[in-house]
């Protein structure tokens, strides 16, 4: 894990404190969803945030990301302004899609957050379009795609991966592969082992990794994102993860093997980086409490802000359907 | 009689057929471990090993798979968690199952059904809440069947997993779990026949799916001030039972068709264009829809509301004919 | 004036906007280096490198990316070979780009144009032959366009790729080859703004694509025994021109809708049904539909030509009209 | 090649006589659509011969083809009746499909023919139907879907391959890379140099081999039904060949290198086989010209049939839409 030593602890504390901003932000809303403040369909990736926030901390804020059903975690590590968040998920007029949206649109153009969607595997195609429009406009930047274990069978991942390896687009895509696509298992879905073979049907680099691991998902997408940055293509990566509460919100997750769930919590990728920044004395028990407190905070505001936001009006339902000068 | 739930008629269509012919199977997602996102395959699998497919989020090939088994003489019913989900089985719907047995000079029989969701109300948003069933219904070779109650949705199924055609079969979600009466004898519904689900004199309603309750909300509120309202649910979008419609409004002179669909090139339109070529001159008042608004569905809960016909609007509409 | 044909006319808009503006790139299989299966796109690969891309076979991957490019302010134009294979690309277009700005609470602008040839009249058969207007017409987001002369065709296509929002623009394929005046001045026409093709008082014929040109005949044989038609092409078929078909209905008393897609769902019943609403006690006679048969569209020649409606269909129920 | 010997005269003869028979037909076909009798969407596969026979001969009456746009030789190599072949592709009544369907739809069930199609990539989901069909009812029989390269990079045939491999199907995908999909080179469409590395994305063998050698072509696609029909699924085969004439008729082939064409005529698959019956002396010349002559007779006789049969009444327009009982 060399990748530590060029980190620096502010740089390590940020990504501690943004997966705490996830978590905290997600177990808040299972809360919410319960009161019935928040509602439709809600997917939380608690378990999984090492991805998000180590796949975003190579980006710059003019680098894009589209991500999937369940883009909460991705859309704060790029940035997302947590404030809208919130008021979007309670469905609130000063949410950022003004109550419109929900959990599978959230979206905030200002930070390259080009939207979750609710259609699995569309995300792959539109993470295409962006690239284009980088590599059109002549711009140095990259395109993040996160996306599932489920949406990697979807006949968009395929036609988009083979597309972006044509133009060599900068482009990189992450599957998040935690075991499962709602109840159906990996191994009910494909015959493969590794999703990441399939980068080798386009020409392009594949890679599986843990994606609990932050150090490894930080190097890996960086080096990706490097090669993309300069011209050299897209890169498939598979990151093996798990999602601790199932697949909605309420769901039973009947379809998991005893003592599955208590296997991966050991590996808390959160606290994983804990341990790190302990051991290696990069931050004493204090500080930790502190970011921890601090996300908790950040999200306490949020959430204030959110119940202070009005619903929409009635005449909101009209507006934003075209664009009009 | 007995009530249960559209999700358990369903079920039990299914389990029935099923039973009956070892050459029926179906496929989708979530539908078998699980028993299907709504539960209306549950116990399936159990019940029929080999003959009940969780699929990978594979839409276009779970429709071409379901069309080339019934090709080859294999039942199909296909699930569609969404049908907002079927826009990506739509070639193998429209161009290959809808057109096959034409472009084969009458070659093929296609035994199969595409079973999805419809419509809003659980703040789901834009792209998990459409009607779809005019994109279907105009196409020929389809048949389109949007059930509004249990025993109409067991009854269709019946008769829809039977039938030697293509067949798209819309369950409007939030009526997976409302109960209604359901005979314990078997029964099938014929395709194409409507239903006079009340009889009035004064002006004819035809609505569709979630509509028919509201709809019969404003009849029974209105029969207590004296006005008689007729409200047909077609069931059958295509082939639609023209007949029964016509024979309606010849009676009462007056047409409201009401749909959860967008306005805009909705189904409200083929309706009131064939009661005008067939009934114009029995008209007292102009046709009139109400139908969706013409947006996407959004997230908020009272928006969404708002967004398709609720029972005032139904209830001004008819006032509004009848002046 | 100059004569051009359609398919002149359209690379005439594509070069000219991507001319003046960089950021227009267009995408599409066989439309760089063969210069598009009917020429449309000829020459702009040379032209504009970089920024014509020919694609592999994946119209989801070439919508999708046609949407995230405007998505990210690249306007995009993409091309589908024939309009049929646009079923492949559904879900991009409606769930994606027509619904985005309504999801993304505005956050969003979406200048794509998704380019397709339309309908019948080339021997195709079912897979290669629908007129698909409606059930794009249909979805809340979408404009769609559909030109009946190379100076309709040029003046929208320029407005389309400078629409902020999804644009579906159906170009009547067996009209590609077809010459007509188009100045060699810049012009742009409105998106939502009607034709009237030729000026009448006795009956108003809204027709579209194809179905002008053949009003257009019958109004010329009719005037001769001094029946005076008046034909009016909408152009765009949604945002439809209400305002324009509602006033001539009402001049006239009379209403004939014509389109060669399939009866059942087709445009004729939303015009109607405006109309029904807009000047029902303007109306003389029935309003009539001519409208393609609902059938799929078969290979021979005699029965393709059959399956839409010719002069003498229309000529028949006009006169019929004034019965 | 050990193949060759265990293929009797009677069948080797019988592959060359149907090789020539679908040539016959095809170059019939060119000159029927210059006078405007054939017309539409028509794509033939002279030069392609040897994959339709080849695979075809390893298949019994009951098992079933489903095959694209190109599909002339498939069908035919299958059984399909060459008479109401012919007599469709000119718009006729006693055509198989009464005239409605023409080229892009060609079918007789009767053989097993499931159809051509004129979507690119829709006949890999039918296949998997197809093979489903056989699997529920418990028939040990097996579908082969013939398909281009441009095919490949669709959607359903990722979908379609997937699933086939998952519930392990019998069925045999044969990808015929002709290295033109329209004007677009192989190269052009993805950065991969075989389709068949794709098969290791589902999880099934792939292979590729010279579609233009018979016995290969035989040999290879024997295996994978033999495989299929045993309940051990699907396999990918890539058969490189080449189309004489172009993408459609009329099609100038401006996007030929120099050269090309005349190259691959050399490899003639006919030819091919033709020289080893007689370098083997399983034939002589007269044998030779003999079936030639044959299958001159059959396809005479076919188009007479056609050009004898009536053309569709109006009426014919509104039957077939419905199937009623
Ligand atoms: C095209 C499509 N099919 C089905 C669904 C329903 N659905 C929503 S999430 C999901 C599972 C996705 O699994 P995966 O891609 O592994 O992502 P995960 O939920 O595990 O993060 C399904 C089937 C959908 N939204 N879109
Ligand atoms: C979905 C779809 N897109 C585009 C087309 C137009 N088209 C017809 S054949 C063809 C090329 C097919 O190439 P390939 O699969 O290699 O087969 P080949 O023609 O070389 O045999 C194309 C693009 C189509 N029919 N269907
Ligand atoms: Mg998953
Ligand atoms: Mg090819």
């Amino acid at each position: 894990m060399d990748v530590t030593t060029s980190l620096s602890k502010e740089q390590l504390t940020k990504m501690y404190y943004d997966m705490w901003i996830i978590r905290n932000f997600e177990e808040n809303l299972l809360d919410l969803y319960q009161k019935n403040l928040a509602y439709g369909g809600m997917h939380v990736s608690v378990g999984e945030e090492a991805i998000a926030v180590g796949a975003c901390a190579n980006l710059k804020r003019e680098d894009t990301i589209v991500t999937s059903h369940r883009g909460h975690g991705h859309c704060i590590a790029k940035g997302a302004d947590l404030k809208g968040m919130m008021a979007e998920l309670l469905a609130r007029k000063n949410g950022l899609c003004k109550g419109k949206g929900g959990s599978q649109h959230i979206v905030d153009m200002s930070v390259g957050v080009l939207g979750a969607q609710g259609i699995v595997g569309a995300g792959c195609g539109i993470a295409v379009g962006s690239a284009l429009s980088f590599k059109i406009r002549g711009q140095k930047n990259v395109c993040v795609n996160f996306f599932g274990d489920g949406a990697a069978n979807t006949g968009s991942f395929h036609e988009s991966l083979n597309m972006a390896a044509l133009y060599s687009l900068p482009v990189v895509f992450i599957c998040e592969n935690n075991g499962y696509a709602v109840s159906t298992s990996f191994a009910r879905s494909t015959k493969i082992d590794k999703i990441s073979v399939r980068a080798g049907s386009y020409g392009m680099p594949g890679v599986t990794i843990d994606g609990n691991n932050i150090f490894e998902v930080y190097k890996t997408v960086g080096e990706a994102v490097e090669r993309a940055r300069q011209g050299d293509g897209p890169t498939l990566i598979e990151a093996v993860t798990y999602r601790w509460y199932g697949h909605y919100v309420g769901d039973p997750c009947t379809y998991r093997p005893p003592g599955e769930l208590e296997r991966w919590k050991e590996k808390d990728p959160i606290l994983f980086l804990e341990k790190y920044l302990l051991a290696n004395k990069l931050c004493c028990q204090e500080e930790i409490d502190g970011l921890k407190a601090a996300a908790g905070k950040a999200i306490a505001e949020a959430l204030d802000y959110a119940l202070a936001s009005p619903e929409p009006e009635p005449a909101d339902l009209f507006t934003d359907v075209y664009f009009e000068k | 009689m007995r009530q249960i739930t559209m999700a358990e008629a369903i079920n039990e269509a299914l389990r029935e057929e099923m039973r009956k012919d070892p050459n029926i199977f179906i496929l989708g997602e979530e539908i078998g471990l699980r028993g299907g996102a709504f539960t209306c395959t549950k116990g399936l699998m159990e019940e029929f090993p080999g003959r009940v497919l969780d699929t990978p989020i594979s839409e276009s090939a779970i429709a071409g798979a379901a069309y080339g088994a019934a090709l080859t003489g294999t039942k199909a019913v296909a699930e569609f968690m969404f049908s907002d989900f079927s826009f990506i089985a739509m070639d193998q719907i429209i161009n290959s199952a809808a057109k096959s047995r034409y472009m084969f000079g009458g070659q093929a029989t296609i035994p199969v059904v595409f079973r999805m969701s419809s419509g809003s109300g659980r703040q789901q948003a834009a792209q998990h809440s459409q009607s779809l069933e005019v994109l279907y219904a105009h196409i020929p070779g389809l048949k389109v069947i949007m059930p509004s109650t249990p025993y109409d949705a067991k009854g269709l199924l019946k008769a829809a997993i039977n039938d030697y055609n293509p067949v798209v079969f819309l369950e409007p979600r939030v009526l997976y779990f409302k109960k209604g009466e359901v005979p314990e004898q078997e029964y099938t519904i014929p395709i194409g026949k409507g239903d006079i689900k009340r009889s009035g004199e004064d002006v004819t309603v035809v609505a569709t799916g979630v509509m028919v309750e509201r709809s019969l909300a404003v009849a029974e509120k209105l029969a207590r001030e004296g006005i008689s309202v007729e409200v047909i649910d077609p069931r059958t979008i295509r082939p639609l039972d023209t007949e029964l419609i016509v024979a309606s409004v010849k009676k009462t002179g007056r047409l409201i068709v009401v749909h959860e669909a967008p306005r805009t090139y909705g189904m409200a339109g083929e309706i009131i264009a064939l009661v005008m070529e067939q009934a114009f001159d029995y008209l007292n008042a102009p046709p009139q829809r109400v139908a969706g608004h013409d947006v996407p569905i959004p997230y908020n809960r009272n928006l969404e509301r708002l967004a398709i016909p609720l029972e005032e609007d139904i209830e001004a509409v008819v006032r509004k004919s009848l002046k």
